[in-house]
């Protein structure tokens, strides 16, 4: 149970180290918020493993059941999954402009381009 | 009846009102729409704190829930100063709304401009009047997210970059709150804030606690501007709409001070934050390293919102710097600094606007002879830039008074001598602008008029304020004590 | 893909079925897993997909890009409207006991039901304005 | 020893003055204010000496808190000023002295309007002499021309005794009001002794043409003892706030172009009997005490500086600014002591007139009237620029005139010495003056909003200051006065005017021209080794100025536009680095 329950931690790190890296190291601009996405995820996957309580069930009334999950931590992820989302597409939609803008989405090349317009 | 609901009517009406503009659509009415919602939430906020000064705090359940389950918003002194600030900023900035926006905006997205408008203010009061952790964050995105729209609007195809940095960094700062938030339910079970500083110190000696403020600092720090990770914030100012820089200016930094307060006084506990892990020990360095290095920066600017933009890390540094002195005379400088602050930079920006308007350009060089020629908007300038470098009779004295008496409170007197000297770093870009707009001859003979009086109205109601609460101490020392000493857990 | 006959069928078979759907998921969220958001996005991605196989004009003469950002904004009316509700017969904001304050948990589940049809709404109409105006984009070189 | 009239002691120990040798004229001269001090003790609050005079009933002596406090006030200046006066060989200052102070006395304690004109002339007879004293063709002309102002005023006074007499049937000299048309004879008189603006030039006129000691004793009694009828006859006339309105702003523009260290002292008197003349225009409790307050404040702080004025004189033989310079090392105690006037003065927290002034500032806020203040609030600052900063600044500092005298002599020091300490004492510990004012005081002068207030119109006034000192390079020859007024109002608000006019103009090229060379001559004839090591100095300031550009301009590390990678990189390595450190 133990090894189960830290897998799920264990996952959520390497992700997180995935998510920051592709954010760092990729010029790509699509490629970085990819990657900021994949962090928001792991942590949404740290919340989530947290409101894990074991041998519970879906928080819905049945018959036989009197263990359940805790549902604050999946309805706060919920609420953080839609503001990922949102951020995510609003990230994409100024991509896309910078793309028109700019004819590229290299984040040097774009820097390179506006110093020289200076 | 309505008295009761004040605080959830303060987030509900803008709230509201933004899909409402939606679908009113046209310019002007939207205009006038939002205008008279900042104006009635400015009411609602005075309101508030004469509440909050006259009877203590005031809580209120959402959905009937009672904290610690449900979201409970909790107004005390320290929000209440906030919420009031950052409504008296979105309703004074509305006047200047009209001509300015119709001048930046493409006419098609107005209303859109007005909608992001309001939800960045409704994130921004939400952020300060909540009592729940994790809608902190919730507001904190739905400003944060209005703001990246709101920059993007900018003309120069740079305010496209400068969102999209803007976005990475806030997302990041974001998501670092959210792991810290989610460490202290994880050791607490409760988001709520008041409950979160009374669960909170059996859990101090554990290594979560120290990961989870690792975390929150870091992301708050982030949203703040803080030096080293201020980088977003210059060229976020410089290419957005006049505005949206005003506003943003004026408030987000100002609200994420807020957060910053909240989460290391009230729910960690100062004893926590700086007896056991010495936050002060990086807090004044940094803020001091960070005045020195924007205030340079700033000097060598070319672009007059640029300069403003990181005169405004400068600035934050002071704040930090009072907030780090952890004593209530340096958090009354920190607080006192942080509502003085928004108030001359909005002018400073607006005075910025106004010109943008006329020149089409902040950039240095096309300054040349604007004294002469936008008499009025270069006045202003003048009036608010001595407030920033901290001339008396204006409100940076008196923030730099406190800032200073904190220091040699402590006995730090180095830290004292060097915050004085950075005020001439002050001097200098300030000086600057003026030169070039006063001593230098305009290139061409072209005739610039003023900026239209709706401009200048917000303008000098701003420009004003900096000289009243410069000589009328009273109300902002006297609130940021009151807050201070609230944060500090004594009564003054 | 217009000229594909196999999506073409297919995929009028299918965007009845995923509406339908996508209510079931949105009116089924008071008694299992369910709920606004998840109707939304599939009630948007039935419009998606038939944006993907008849094409974006065609997509939008049905969903007409004006009134997919009214229900935006009309979406969310009806969530804090709800609340607003409960603020005006005296409760606290979100007291969906103001409803039915003879029955509360009736009261409750009013609520709820009108709140999570405003986020069904908003999400559906938001997913389908998102994919508007990335479809619209001309293709980089 | 109880039942002497207060003003008896002084008036006939003055005129016994005359008639003795040196030492024990200077024992007596000591003694007999403190004769007068104890006896005034005795007199009990309340008291009322009448005497029938010609069919009149008149009153020669009212003791009420109103009355007792000048009188207080006039004997510790007549002590402080015979201590000063000490060093004397001559008879006629020390005696007219004393019977001047008698005179003020008398007038305080005057219940009715006959008795007032009689001291009312008296003073202006008495002090007269201590102009004349001087000696000299100028100080002979300003003397009588200061006596006809001073006989006119109290003609005036006659006059206006007359008609009120007449209309009222009453000589009792009590409060007065402008309801009628002839009460302003009596009003004008008042103001003429009050230097009330127009009325004024008999004070910058007299004042600086007299004696060292003449000057001190001067400053101490006629104002104030018209500050007191005005109080005690007009108080609560609104006229009298715009008037010390006035008074209080166009002495500033004056004092700053003025060289004479005196004169310039002589505009700030006007300038701070313009906010007596405004605390007694309010009116109430607040405004009175005020106005009475600033008035015992003024007497000490002011005599201070004139006491420091004076031995700067006695000791240099020099006044003008542009004369003077780096005499805070031959003369230390008196820089000492002129420094702490300053400070009273300009109303710095702890010194005097911060707990008097800031009442009169409170007075007028209460009343609602923000031009006013915002007009006061701005002569304050005046104030602090002119008598501030610029006397102890200009006399003390400045640039060395080389002048090698004489610390001034022991008495002088001694008289300078108890009126500085009271200055710290009254301003540390307000009740001890609060407790004597007329009114009941309920006002605290140390809040944060007044010392904060008033600490920024100090740093404002020194940078005023210094920045116009830096700028004034501009060469200005001023022929006429009015030429000399639009210059000083002009360069108060854009440069400090030079110390006027070619006199100063020589000095300044001492340290502008002719030290810069001597300075090079200097490094010429050292060498090449302080040739390059200022040439080495300059060039590594160069260089850190150049990299702090390289760094922070647009290009630069911290001017420049980051990749978004490098700010989040840095933001990891920052929670790196706490996570670190927390460990």
């Amino acid at each position: 149970m133990i090894s189960v329950g830290l897998f799920n931690y264990w996952a959520c790190m390497i992700l997180m180290m995935i998510g920051l890296y592709t954010a760092i190291a990729r010029p790509n601009l699509v490629k970085k918020l990819i990657g900021l996405s994949i962090f928001q995820v792991s942590v949404f996957l740290l919340y989530i493993s947290m409101g894990k309580v074991s041998g519970g069930t879906a928080p819905i009334l049945g018959e036989g059941i009197d263990t359940y999950s805790n549902p604050l931590p999946h309805v706060l992820i919920l609420t953080a999954i839609v503001v990922g989302i949102a951020t995510l597409s609003l990230g994409l939609a100024l991509v896309v402009r910078i793309g028109e803008a700019y004819d590229t989405i290299e984040e040097d090349e774009i820097i390179e381009r506006d110093v020289v317009n200076d | 009846m309505i008295d009761m609901h004040l605080p959830i009517l303060l987030i509900v009406v803008p709230l509201v009102s933004a899909p409402l503009c939606v679908l009113l659509r046209q310019k002007t009415l939207v205009w006038a729409f939002a205008s008279l919602v900042c104006v009635a939430s400015l009411g609602i906020a005075s309101m508030l704190l004469i509440r909050v000064l006259e009877e203590g705090v005031i809580s209120y359940a959402i959905g009937g829930w009672i904290a610690p389950w449900g979201i409970e918003y909790r107004v005390d002194t320290i929000n209440a100063f906030v919420l009031l600030l950052v409504s008296i900023i979105a309703a004074v900035l509305m006047f200047f709304a009209l001509p300015s926006v119709a001048d930046e905006i493409s006419g098609k997205q107005h209303y859109l401009f007005y909608t992001a408008y309001l939800l960045c203010f409704t994130g921004l009061m939400g952020i300060a009047i909540t009592g729940d952790a994790f809608n902190v964050f919730v507001f904190l995105e739905i400003s944060s997210l209005s703001s990246y729209t709101l920059i993007a609007l900018g003309r120069d195809r740079r305010a496209l970059t400068a969102s999209y940095q803007y976005l990475i960094m806030g997302t990041l700062g974001a998501t670092f709150i959210v792991i810290g938030i989610g460490l202290m339910y994880m050791m607490t079970g409760t988001l709520n804030m008041f409950d979160l500083s009374e669960r909170l110190p059996a859990m101090f000696e554990t290594r979560t606690a120290m990961v989870a403020f690792a975390f929150l600092t870091v992301g708050m720090l982030i949203k703040l501007a803080m030096f080293p990770m201020h980088m977003w914030l210059p060229n976020a100012y410089c290419y957005a709409p006049s505005l949206v820089t005003a506003f943003l200016a004026a408030t987000a930094t100002k609200v994420s001070i807020y957060v910053f307060l909240r989460f290391t006084f009230t729910v960690w506990g100062a004893e926590f934050v700086f007896e056991k892990l010495k936050l002060d020990a990086f807090l004044i360095p940094l803020s001091l390293i960070g005045i020195y290095v924007a205030s340079l920066s700033a000097i060598y600017q070319t672009n007059i919102k640029r300069l403003l933009a990181y005169s405004s890390v400068a600035q934050i540094g002071y704040m930090m710097l009072g907030i780090g002195f952890v004593s209530i005379t340096g958090l009354t400088g920190g607080i006192v600094h942080l509502f003085n602050h928004a108030l001359m930079k909005a002018a400073l920006f607006l005075s910025v606007g106004c010109a943008v308007l006329r020149l089409g350009s902040s950039d240095l060089a096309d300054w040349k002879g604007l004294g002469r020629r936008m008499p009025v908007t270069m006045a202003a300038f003048v009036l608010a830039g001595l407030s920033l470098i901290g001339v008396p009779l204006t409100v940076g004295f008196v923030s730099k008074w406190y800032l200073i008496l904190a220091a040699l409170e402590k006995g730090w007197w180095p830290i004292a001598l060097l915050a004085l000297l950075s005020s001439l770093l002050a001097v200098i870009y300030v000086w600057r602008v003026v030169e070039v707009a006063y001593f230098q001859k305009a290139d061409d003979d072209s005739n610039v008029k003023e900026a239209p009086l709706m401009m200048q109205i917000s303008m000098w109601v701003l420009t004003g304020a900096t000289l009243y609460f410069g000589i009328q101490t009273d109300l902002t020392v006297n609130v940021a004590q009151r807050a201070a000493g609230l944060l500090l857990g004594v009564t003054p | 893909m217009r000229h594909q006959g196999i999506p073409r069928v297919v995929s009028k078979w299918l965007i009845a079925p995923i509406l339908l759907f996508a209510l079931y998921v949105q009116f089924h969220g008071d008694f299992g897993p369910g709920g606004g958001f998840q109707a939304g996005v599939i009630f948007a991605a039935a419009v998606v997909l038939y944006a993907l196989i008849f094409g974006l004009q065609a997509a939008k003469q049905i969903v007409k890009p004006r009134i997919v950002e009214t229900l935006v904004a009309l979406g969310v009316l009806l969530y804090a409207g709800t609340g607003l509700v409960s603020l005006f017969l005296g409760y606290n904001f979100l007291d969906y006991t103001a409803l039915d304050p003879d029955n509360a948990p009736h009261g409750q589940h009013l609520g709820i039901f009108l709140v999570e049809l405003g986020v069904g709404i908003t999400v559906a109409a938001v997913m389908i304005a998102i994919f508007f105006s990335f479809a619209g984009r001309r293709r980089l070189r | 020893m109880s039942e002497v009239h207060p003003a008896l002691i002084l008036l006939a120990g003055g005129l016994l003055l005359f008639c003795l040798p040196t030492t024990p004229r200077r024992i007596v001269s000591v003694i007999l204010p403190v004769f007068g001090f104890l006896n005034l003790l005795t007199i009990a609050d309340g008291t009322l000496w009448h005497i029938t005079w010609g069919g009149y009933e008149l009153t020669v002596l009212r003791a009420d808190r109103l009355s007792m406090l000048f009188g207080y006030l006039f004997h510790l200046a007549a002590f402080i000023g015979a201590i000063y006066a000490l060093h004397l060989k001559d008879r006629l200052q020390i005696g007219t002295g004393l019977i001047y102070a008698g005179s003020a006395v008398g007038a305080v304690f005057a219940g009715d309007l006959i008795t007032l004109f009689i001291f009312w002339e008296l003073l202006a007879i008495t002090s007269v002499f201590l102009v004349w004293a001087r000696g000299g063709e100028r100080a002979l002309r300003s003397g009588m021309r200061y006596l006809v102002m001073h006989i006119s005023s109290g003609l005036l006074l006659l006059l206006g005794a007359v008609f009120y007499y007449l209309n009222t049937k009453s000589l009792a000299f009590d409060h007065i009001g402008l309801d009628k048309g002839h009460h302003y004879l009596i009003f004008l008189s008042f103001g003429i002794k009050c230097a009330f603006p127009l009325l004024h030039n008999w004070l910058i006129d007299a004042y600086p043409e007299s004696t060292p000691v003449g000057t001190v004793f001067l400053s101490a009694f006629t104002t104030k003892a018209a500050i007191y009828a005005l109080a005690r006859g007009f108080a609560g006339e609104d006229l009298l706030i715009y008037i010390g309105t006035i008074m209080t702003i166009f002495p500033i523009f004056y004092a700053a172009i003025e060289n004479d260290m005196r004169r310039v002292l002589s505009y700030s008197m006007i300038n701070q009997i313009g906010f007596m003349v405004v605390g007694i225009g309010i009116g109430g409790a607040l405004g009175i005490n005020g106005a009475v307050s600033h008035a015992f404040n003024d007497v000490i702080f002011k005599g201070l500086l004139f006491m420091s004025m004076g031995a700067v004189l006695f000791s240099s033989g020099r006044i003008n600014a542009s004369d003077l310079g780096g005499l805070y090392k031959s003369m230390p105690w008196t820089c000492a002591c002129c420094i702490i006037g300053a400070a009273s003065i300009s109303a710095i927290p702890l010194f005097n007139a911060f707990i008097s002034k800031s009442m009169v500032m409170q007075g007028v806020a209460d009343s609602g009237a923000v031009t006013i203040w915002l007009v006061l609030l701005f002569a304050s600052a005046g104030v602090l620029h002119h008598a501030g900063v610029k006397i102890p600044f200009f006399s003390f500092f400045a640039h060395d005139a080389g002048i090698r005298c004489r610390e001034a002599p022991l008495n002088m020091r001694i008289a300078m010495t108890i009126s500085a300490i009271l200055c710290i004492v009254i301003g540390s510990y307000p009740p001890l003056l609060y407790n004597l004012l007329p009114h009941p005081v309920d006002y605290v002068p140390y809040t944060t909003t007044h010392v904060v207030l008033q600490l920024q119109l100090v740093f404002f006034a020194v940078l005023a200051f210094v920045a116009l000192m830096l700028t004034s390079e501009i060469d200005v020859s001023l022929k006429t006065r009015t030429q000399r007024i639009t210059v000083g109002v002009l360069l108060l608000i854009g440069h400090h005017p030079p110390e006027l006019p070619g006199v100063n103009l020589d000095s300044d090229w001492i340290y502008r021209r002719a030290l810069p060379r001597g300075i090079r001559a200097v490094v010429r004839t050292g060498g090449l080794i302080v040739d390059r090591f200022f040439a080495g100095a300059k060039a590594l300031i160069q260089k850190l100025i150049a990299a702090i550009r390289a760094q922070h301009n647009n290009r630069g590390l911290f001017g420049r536009s980051w990749l978004s990678q490098s700010n989040v990189l840095i933001a990891i390595i920052f929670l790196a680095i706490y996570l670190i450190y927390y460990f």
